[in-house]
């Protein structure tokens, strides 16, 4: 897009690329500290009854599935083991087949039961007034399930009515949907709401966390792979770790190349009298 | 102890009155009516027995109807909401154990649901919602009124006049990006207010202005924009329509193609006010590289990390609303940014008060904020 | 190494590659992966609305299920579609009010309990009482930070004296808030590309 | 009056009834909630298809008159139709539908995002500059958190304490206040304009003319 000074910017794209593929080629094998969000949740899970039903909101589409995949099979593979029954829904359209093929696979490796011991409720439109319907009624929210059986003929829906029947609601998410699960279900009827966001979005959930209207968050790939760490199974989180800590140090690096040259050129300009700012035309 | 010794020693408890297990029927707080909530200490298998095939929830009501099942229990379950009964009406519920040859009720209580009119536990956010209306009410008549309130000067705009007028110096254009999002957003709504003025201040120094547009609705309200603060200062001759124009609605087709104008046409001021998302990046950075002045301002959070280190000046969210209120005096604009001025206040004085009567060791005060 | 012998895995590494080559420049490779895409996830997410709105939530609870409250709403959907036809698209107003308005109903209350009054809430606490000196100071900080933003997106009054040396601190405390936000979305990019290095190296190469 | 004032009407009906409802839980208001939020969904949903509708009308014009690059709108238009014939005749759950979803769309979305990566690190090296006070806080605490969140950052010691708690620390404390304070504004704001619009201060939402 732009000519450069000092490194050209092929350079750069190469040295980001070579940054992952190294550690995806060679793993180094870093090992992860696990934050309170991360403990929080786990614990949350380990608490809960036996055969709780879990709501799990796949908010997201292909474009984060990179962040959010790991954490949603990190959750399903703790929720099974704990016999859990998770009802699985998505509130974005693009988010139907993602969440259908990680519940199938996740689902098929723990040797559970469609209608038993979960199910998938498909997509619906209009976000916030699902959620605000489902603490009154999920059977009105989906009247059936993905494929057209009506709710009630599953035997893992009985005595379930609302988030009051509930052990915990659970959203993955790349959009501002946390914080709305943070406002409706649990503000409005009480839900507990754990929180899988990509990174961007984690950083906005400290508060809600602090005040106790979350029970917790994943941040990005390394929330996954804090997870993943607490239920001692290793997945893309922590496979990812590596390529991620490489490329964070090569990013770090750039900045402070950068403004290396940026506090040259500034002194070398404050000799002949600048503005003192970065105006200096690019060649 | 076998299970029947324990199961007789549970009667015993029962029937002298004494329930097993704490168990408590209540009326559920705030609602319609027609509900109670059951709570109980919850039930491990073996605090029982290890022979209890299940637990069962019994109802009794005073209308006659004879006692039935409510529902299965699981252990470890400690609540149950019964719902669609009758208000006013009194009800009975059992926990019963079922062994392989006894049953024995656990623990019994009684509730009565009742209708609530109002939510009390919601009585703090009540009067914030009447306080904020009428605050909004207030102010926006007031704005409307034409009365004149303060408003501070933001510190980014006095580069407004300066980038302009280096442009002017160095006789290259200026680019303005009203963000990427649509006029429904009221960061677009504030970015078109502040294109106003800038086109004024170009037009006064006859410097050429550029707006590339991501959305056509947006496009057009720019046009009529540009030339109407063109007329306002007695230049409509410098209205160039083809100046304010559709790029592509795709949106890193976009950030390609203004990267390029920019590249091309290297305007002296880059103005990047509105609504951004991941392409504020490729623009801001690409500005930057040229040497542009580069004045940004966005309530995309995720997005100012980026505008703050590549731009001069950034105006952090709501400065960018006020600093469209500060040029426009738009009354609908400056009517609501006062209201959350005033509501601000409020809310740090409650904070403030709030905080003192907590070291003071007065919980009660924080606590009705729920 | 071992080529995928999947079709599909094939399509999507070539789609990949097409993405990739943005990065050279803008060119016809992009623009028709680009369209392809728009296309697809367009088709994608229309029969999905039309599936979930339409059949789910609107004929089985009105056919189905005889629930004749149903109806009105699909008159007000109906109307929805009156937005195509500029003659007649003022009637695509009332749909548009009512599910505005409604959703402008809800949120004004809980907007106001979840990110006004629980949030001023947690900011009152007794900081003396935070178990130890550290924790204590760090509650503190919180506290004046969140008091100094606010204080520094006040506008009704000139940022001079006490004022502004409060709001200076609270722009220290944005920028560190901000600077998190950085750090925090660069780790979010370079995860988004990890997973595609992970595809291209692992299901399409078989090097993983 | 059928075109402007009785749509203003239902929106200050609707929406004051739901913020009322918040504060009286009778039973007949509930259910009359309920169906508001029923009805929602149906609409929105309605109004997304239309939205859809729009974007084939868009790409179909595009083609009509030739304009520039029309021909990549014939490739939109295309994909398009295919994906909803396939889910016709062959269904949603399998078959052409879900492997053109898997194999174009997930492949698609995700590269399209991924190449922020590639752009980040050259706007580190090129643009993101300690320009000021306020910018090299901003680059410090970012890098703090860039090293502190992944696991080489907690072997990094500064003075006796390490990267990693150091970023925790931001995050839990600056991090939230700032975002704290910001979530009160944000809050107020979006309240405002909710109320604009319950009220009928705000009508753009209704678009232009009568």
């Amino acid at each position: 897009m732009a000519g450069m000074k000092g490194l050209d910017r092929t350079i750069i794209y190469w040295g980001v690329a070579f940054s992952i593929v190294i550690p995806l080629l060679w793993p180094i094998g870093f090992s992860t500290e696990v934050t309170s969000q991360v403990r929080d949740i786990h614990r949350f899970i380990e608490q809960m009854p036996e055969s709780s039903a879990v709501l799990m909101s796949f908010d997201y589409e292909p474009a984060t599935i990179a962040e959010l995949d790991p954490m949603a099979a990190a959750f399903l593979k703790h929720l099974f083991q704990r016999r859990a029954r998770v009802m699985g829904m998505t509130l974005l359209p693009g988010g139907v087949g993602l969440a259908e093929n990680l519940l199938r696979q996740e689902a098929a490796i723990a040797g559970m039961e469609y209608g038993r011991n979960w199910l998938f409720l498909g997509y619906i439109p209009d976000g916030t007034a699902a959620m605000l319907r489902m603490g009154e009624d999920v059977a009105m929210v989906f009247p059936t399930d993905q494929y057209g059986t009506a709710l009630d003929s599953f035997p893992m829906m009985r005595g379930v009515k609302s988030y009051r029947n509930m052990g915990l609601v659970i959203c993955l998410s790349s959009t501002a949907m946390p914080q709305l699960w943070a406002q409706y279900a649990h503000d409005r009827y009480g839900a507990a709401v754990a929180v899988g966001a990509t990174a961007v979005e984690a950083v906005r959930l400290y508060p809600y966390h602090d005040s106790g209207q979350l029970v917790g968050f994943l941040g990005g790939l390394k929330g996954a792979a804090e997870y993943e760490t607490l239920i001692q199974t290793p997945g893309d989180g922590i496979r990812g770790m590596d390529a991620q800590t490489i490329s964070h140090l090569f990013i770090v690096m750039m900045v402070v190349l950068g403004n290396i040259g940026y506090a040259a050129t500034k002194w070398r300009g404050r000799a002949g009298a600048s503005t003192g700012r970065n105006h200096a035309p690019v060649a | 102890m076998t299970y029947s010794a324990f199961s007789v020693f549970l009667s015993v408890l029962v029937a002298t009155g004494a329930a097993a297990i704490d168990f408590e029927v209540v009326d559920t707080p705030h609602d319609g009516g027609g509900s109670l909530t059951l709570r109980w200490e919850p039930v491990a298998r073996s605090a029982v027995a290890e022979s209890v095939i299940s637990l069962g929830l019994f109802r009794t009501d005073g209308s006659g109807e004879p006692r039935g099942k409510r529902a299965d229990l699981a252990f470890g379950d400690s609540t149950f909401f019964d719902e669609r009964l009758t208000n006013g009406q009194r009800y009975t519920y059992e926990i019963e154990a079922v062994f392989p040859s006894t049953i024995t009720v656990l623990a019994r209580a009684e509730g009565t649901p009742s209708l609530q009119w109002f939510r009390t536990d919601r009585i703090a956010v009540f009067f914030g919602v009447v306080l904020f209306t009428g605050l909004l009410l207030w102010f926006t008549y007031h704005a409307r009124s034409g009365r004149q309130m303060f408003i501070r000067r933001i510190a980014g705009l006095e580069a407004v006049d300066e980038a302009i007028g280096r442009a002017t110096e160095m006789g290259k254009p200026i680019m303005y990006i009203p963000g990427i999002s649509s006029m429904e957003d009221v960061a677009t709504i504030a970015s078109v207010q502040i294109l106003a003025q800038v086109a004024k201040k170009a037009g006064e120094y006859g410097t050429r202005l550029m707006v590339p547009n991501r959305d056509p609705i947006v496009m057009a309200v720019a046009q009529e924009i540009v030339k109407e603060s063109y007329n306002q200062i007695g230049r409509p001759d410098l209205y160039i329509q083809d100046d304010i124009y559709y790029v592509t609605y795709s949106q890193f087709g976009y950030a390609a193609a203004v990267s390029g104008i920019m590249l091309r046409e290297r305007p002296a001021a880059n103005f990047l006010l509105g609504m951004f998302y991941a392409e504020s990046l490729i623009l801001s950075e690409t500005g930057n590289t040229t040497g542009a002045i580069q004045i940004a301002g966005t309530d995309s959070d995720a997005q100012l990390p980026f505008f703050i280190t590549s731009c001069d000046y950034t105006l952090i969210g709501e400065e960018l609303y006020a600093a469209s209120v500060y040029l426009s005096r738009e009354p609908m604009l400056l009517g609501s940014l006062k209201a959350q001025d005033f509501a601000k206040a409020a809310v740090l004085a409650l904070i403030l008060i709030g905080t003192l009567l907590s070291i003071a060791g007065d919980t009660q005060f924080a606590g009705a904020f729920r | 190494m071992h080529l995928s012998p999947e079709p599909g895995v094939w399509l999507a590494a070539i789609l990949t590659l097409a993405g990739f080559s943005f990065l050279w420049k803008d060119n016809p490779m992009f623009k028709v992966m680009e369209h392809m895409l728009v296309g697809v996830s367009a088709g994608y997410y229309l029969v999905q609305y039309a599936y979930s709105a339409i059949f789910k939530k609107l004929y089985v609870p009105l056919v189905k299920q005889g629930n004749l409250l149903f109806a009105g709403c699909a008159v007000l959907g109906l109307m929805a579609f009156a937005r195509l036809f500029p003659k007649r698209s003022w009637l695509s107003r009332y749909p548009v009010a009512f599910y505005v308005a409604a959703g402008a109903g809800y949120s004004v209350p809980s907007t106001i309990q979840a990110r006004v009054i629980k949030q001023m809430q947690v900011t009152m606490i007794n900081v003396f009482d935070q178990g130890s000196l550290g924790a204590g100071v760090s509650s503190f900080l919180l506290f004046v930070g969140v008091i100094t933003v606010l204080l520094y997106f006040f506008f009704s009054a000139e940022h001079r004296g006490p004022l502004g040396a409060a709001s200076k601190i609270g722009i220290v405390t944005l920028m560190i808030g901000f600077g998190a936000s950085f750090g925090y979305t660069v780790m979010s990019r370079i995860t988004l590309l990890i997973g595609r290095f992970q595809f291209l190296l692992g299901d399409w190469l078989g090097f993983l | 009056m059928f075109r402007r004032t009785l749509p203003m009407i239902l929106a200050f009906t609707v929406g004051v009834f739901m913020i009322v409802q918040f504060f009286v839980p009778h039973p007949q208001l509930q259910m009359l909630y309920n169906m508001v939020l029923d009805w929602k969904q149906v609409v929105f949903g309605c109004v997304l298809i239309v939205g859809t509708m729009t974007l084939i009308r868009h790409h179909a014009l595009r083609v009509r008159f030739r304009k520039q690059g029309y021909g990549y709108s014939i490739i939109a238009l295309a994909s398009l139709f295919a994906m909803v014939l396939a889910a016709i005749f062959w269904g949603i759950e399998t078959g052409p539908y879900s492997w053109l979803f898997t194999n174009v769309q997930v492949p698609g979305q995700a590269t399209m995002f991924s190449l922020l990566g590639f752009f980040i690190a050259t706007a580190a090296y090129r643009s993101f500059r300690a320009r000021n006070v306020t910018a090299t806080l901003l680059l410090l605490s970012g890098v703090i958190v860039m090293l502190g969140r992944v696991p080489a950052g907690e072997n990094m010691v500064i003075g006796g304490v390490s990267l990693a708690d150091l970023a925790t620390w931001i995050l839990d404390y600056p991090n939230t206040a700032a975002k704290r304070g910001i979530l009160i504004g944000v809050g107020l704001g979006m309240t405002s304009t909710a109320l604009k619009i319950i009220i009928g201060i705000e009508q753009s939402y209704l678009g232009k003319g009568e």
